[in-house]
């Protein structure tokens, strides 16, 4: 078996690992970037990128639905098969770039299952042939996958995960989700749009749970419009097929119901890659849950072993998975850096978007603080009204005190994009003055978020202030 | 300090929050100079050649 | 003649003078707002708003015509009398909002045209009842007219100004767009899509003068795409008409040229109202160009009178006009506030869009800094990638010295949104690590400002740093 020896050896290539691999080799780290599969990982390959593609376009689709009114009329026609096409060519392109960005980092990818022989080696299976690879450092970062429920087994074909669901196999007649989450939804959507009928089963009392209650309104009312049905405090008992058709068993307030479809998807959580990988061998510490216990350097308990990603705990996002990359990264390079963010910006693409950041109303009640709130709908904004896209909101949360700005919940038309500055706020450590005196570009979508913070301190402009 | 209960100990940017890091300096001994006691880089510069708490005139407000 | 006394008196109501009103009634000061036509100005009536609701519709068509790659295939009809009903709705929607607003804040909004009798009162002709209007301050936004060239004198029928252009009478075959400046452009664009033939009559080196030339190639090369003529260093000499035709006379290097066409417009800039409404008889001083000479508190030479927005000079920004009309509220109010922004973001709703904040390269260099740039392609970005929308890029300059982040300018999907995060970066003082360090939701357009400013660093993750 062949051995080679790195500064730095990293396993998993998701939007954790690809980015760790070329922050290591900007850092003049001889590294090494070990995939299993596509590069890229979940994110790339059939999450994130995939995923928003799909939603995109079956966005466009929907906006011309609702054109008529601005005298816009047309009967799209969809090529399934071609989205799909268009889809893996999206897919297709960010491999490539990654693969151009290892290169230019001076990057080696290897094609392999890596497993863990000792604290500083792993073997690494590329099909037959086998690896030795040695480092002084290894950055771990194998992601997660879906969770699976009795009864429910994926299987490819009748039973999709978030895997299959992004492929965009076909579009089912009647699709049920299992999991009113954020994947469940935003997939849910897309397949709504796209013609299919869609049941939702939730089990929690509410879709999208930890999301601001009144934008889970908004969100449940656009579901509601495209006659997606949302089971809550319902429970999938199981599946049953009758002459060719699906028959998803479940339970709500303890009576049973059977609702028939054509394809399930099941998205009701992610857990942790952190079996078979031989963590023990290496002496990495695996918490109860399966997620690898870290410090804020993306440490584990062997020295030698760094962690990051989905792998080590929630929130499971791209951007932090990312971001604990570089972290991991820097500490091995040997610069001080550390986790200490304020703002963990996260967005859920459905209709409408949602983004948040930093603390809620109640989290901020929660730690003590006196929280003041500022609200702006976008119906009264007019770029918003300009663009017929006016459902939603921006609500912001300061102290009383000392005026800080806390967080902000978007609910609207591009609120995953407008989260970046409230987010950047946060950072900076900004005051709700700070913002409100800040010249917003008119007319803008981003003139909401100046609004809900001068809304706070009781000095908006374009609402009457109570 | 209400900002402690954020979970952050100073109110300060992060490039002076790395900044700091860098030159070793605790930034909850820094007195900041910005707006509400943000912590600005200078502040930083000026701890750690060994004014953790200059004397007050040196910060007020120009 | 009936004589009311208020604290202030604002004349005009476009977002300087409505804005205005309203602070001074949540300041507590008894307010009267003058109006001699639509209450909005130019702003909401046919500037801003309206146009934003055309061109919103106009890329929606547009949109779909890219969008076979997609798999979405149609044929969109457009009723252009529906068209300019939605957009009317729209103008009638954000007017009734200022009503509302105004009303709200105790303001008396008054029809009727202004005009100073002394430095403490005007008389109000709303139309044969005249009234007079006594106050310790005034602020005067009337704001600015579209200029007249020789040869090309508006008639609402053959020649029309943006008034004209934006109220959207027709789309006709071939139009001549006389000025490559924000606005030509941004309508030229508007019935390019809807489907005018459309030529475009600069008289400079250049469209879009004073924007970054990488910036203008781009928008250059998407006019070209939907086959929009471009003339530069061309001058309109004359309109003729011809058998049911007009034929626009130009010169460009000397040469004469005909160009035939249907309609023409002209955008060739704006002049201040500063003219016939007794500004001398209230001790105002108007400097050379017809703009009222400001200080930076908008206090004027008169004691009593302040002016803002348009009227008071360059940019002609909407949102310049507010804030500036928020701060006269202040000072009236005894505020100290004054005009010490350090951003001032502008926005150009071309396609793609244009936006910019603070200072370019050559501003920089300029201003006696040694600029760094870095600069980030949507090209390599997932979330543009999966939208589709992939022309243009983030460029940031900064301080080589300080690292502090000195401008920005944003070509491509939202850029008009995305300027919002870099304006509150610079006005917070912000490195270019600060915005570097900040996590950025995954995938977003924000996260190309991101990589830009890491790229200034030599530190950008998705592309190789030079
Ligand atoms: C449908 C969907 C949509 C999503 N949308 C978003 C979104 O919009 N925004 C967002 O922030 N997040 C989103 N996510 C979540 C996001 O995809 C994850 O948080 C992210 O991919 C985690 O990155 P990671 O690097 O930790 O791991 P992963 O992306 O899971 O990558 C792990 C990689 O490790 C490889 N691997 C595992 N074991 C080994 C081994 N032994 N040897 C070699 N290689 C191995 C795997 O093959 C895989 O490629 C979405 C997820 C899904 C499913
Ligand atoms: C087509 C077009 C698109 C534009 N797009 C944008 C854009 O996207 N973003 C942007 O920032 N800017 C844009 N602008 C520019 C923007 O409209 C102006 O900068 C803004 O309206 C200036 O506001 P103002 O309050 O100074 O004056 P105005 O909006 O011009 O309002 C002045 C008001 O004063 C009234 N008035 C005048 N004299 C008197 C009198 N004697 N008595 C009573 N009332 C009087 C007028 O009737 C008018 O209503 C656009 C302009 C046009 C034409």
């Amino acid at each position: 078996m062949a051995t080679k020896t790195y500064d730095a050896v990293v396993i998993g290539s998701g939007p954790g690992g690809y980015v760790a691999a070329i922050r290591l080799g900007q850092l003049g780290k001889k590294t090494a970037l070990v995939e299993k599969e596509a590069l890229g990982g979940v994110c790339i390959n059939w999450g994130c990128i995939p995923s928003k593609a799909l939603i995109a376009a079956a966005n466009l689709v929907e906006d011309l639905r609702g054109a008529a009114e601005r005298g816009i009329t047309s009967e799209p026609k969809l090529d399934i098969a071609k989205l799909r096409e268009f889809k893996d060519g999206v897919v297709k392109k960010m491999v490539g770039g990654i693969q151009v960005l290892e290169k230019g980092n001076k990057v080696d990818v290897i094609q392999g299952t890596a497993t863990f022989v000792g604290p500083n080696a792993v073997e690494v299976d590329g099909g037959g042939e086998k690896t030795r690879l040695e480092a002084a450092a290894f950055i771990v970062a194998t992601g997660a996958r879906p969770v699976q429920i009795p009864g429910f087994e994926f299987d490819g074909k009748d039973v999709w995960s978030a895997k299959e669901a992004v492929d965009l196999p076909e579009v089912p007649k009647r699709l049920v989700v299992i999991g009113g989450g954020i994947i469940g939804l935003e997939l849910g959507t897309v397949y709504a749009k796209l013609g299919s009928k869609v049941t939702v089963v939730e089990a929690l009392p509410t879709i999208l749970t930890g999301v601001d209650p009144e934008a889970v309104r908004l969100v449940q009312k656009s579901l509601k419009q495209r006659e997606v049905a949302i089971h809550v405090n319902a429970k999938a008992k199981g599946l049953e097929r009758k002459g060719g058709e699906l028959v998803v068993k479940v339970e709500v307030d303890g009576k049973e119901q059977a609702i028939p479809c054509d394809k399930v998807l099941v998205a009701v959580g992610f857990r942790p890659n952190s079996e078979g990988i031989g963590l023990d061998k290496a002496g990495v510490k695996v918490g109860p849950k399966g997620f690898v216990e870290v410090n804020d350097r993306m440490q584990t308990s062997a020295p030698s072993v760094y962690c990051i990603g989905d792998l080590c705990g929630p929130p499971l996002l791209a951007h932090k998975a990312s971001k604990e990359g570089e972290i991991a990264a820097e500490v091995i390079a040997g610069h001080k850096s550390v986790r200490d963010w304020v703002s963990m910006p996260a967005a859920i693409f459905t209709d409408p978007e949602v983004a948040t950041v930093g603390l809620s109303e109640e989290q901020a009640k929660a730690q003590g603080y006196d929280p003041i709130v500022g609200k702006f709908f976008f119906s009264a904004l007019g770029r918003a009204v300009a663009i017929a896209h006016t459902d939603g909101f921006v609500k912001v949360v300061g102290d009383r005190e000392s005026k800080l700005l806390l967080g902000a919940t978007i609910v609207g038309p591009e609120a995953s994009d407008l989260i970046a500055e409230a987010a950047l706020a946060l950072e900076m450590g900004a005051y709700l003055e700070d913002v409100g005196l800040t010249v917003h570009a008119h007319p803008t979508l981003p003139e909401a978020f100046m609004e809900a913070c001068k809304g706070a301190l009781g000095e908006a402009i374009h609402r009457v202030n109570a | 300090a209400p900002a402690e209960r954020s979970g952050r100990k100073v109110l300060a940017a992060p490039a002076v929050r790395a900044m700091a890091r860098q030159l070793g300096v605790d930034l909850g001994l820094v007195h900041g100079s910005g707006p509400g006691g943000r912590v600005l880089k200078d502040d930083v510069h000026g701890a750690r050649n060994g004014h953790a708490h200059p004397p007050p005139e040196l910060t007020a407000p120009a």
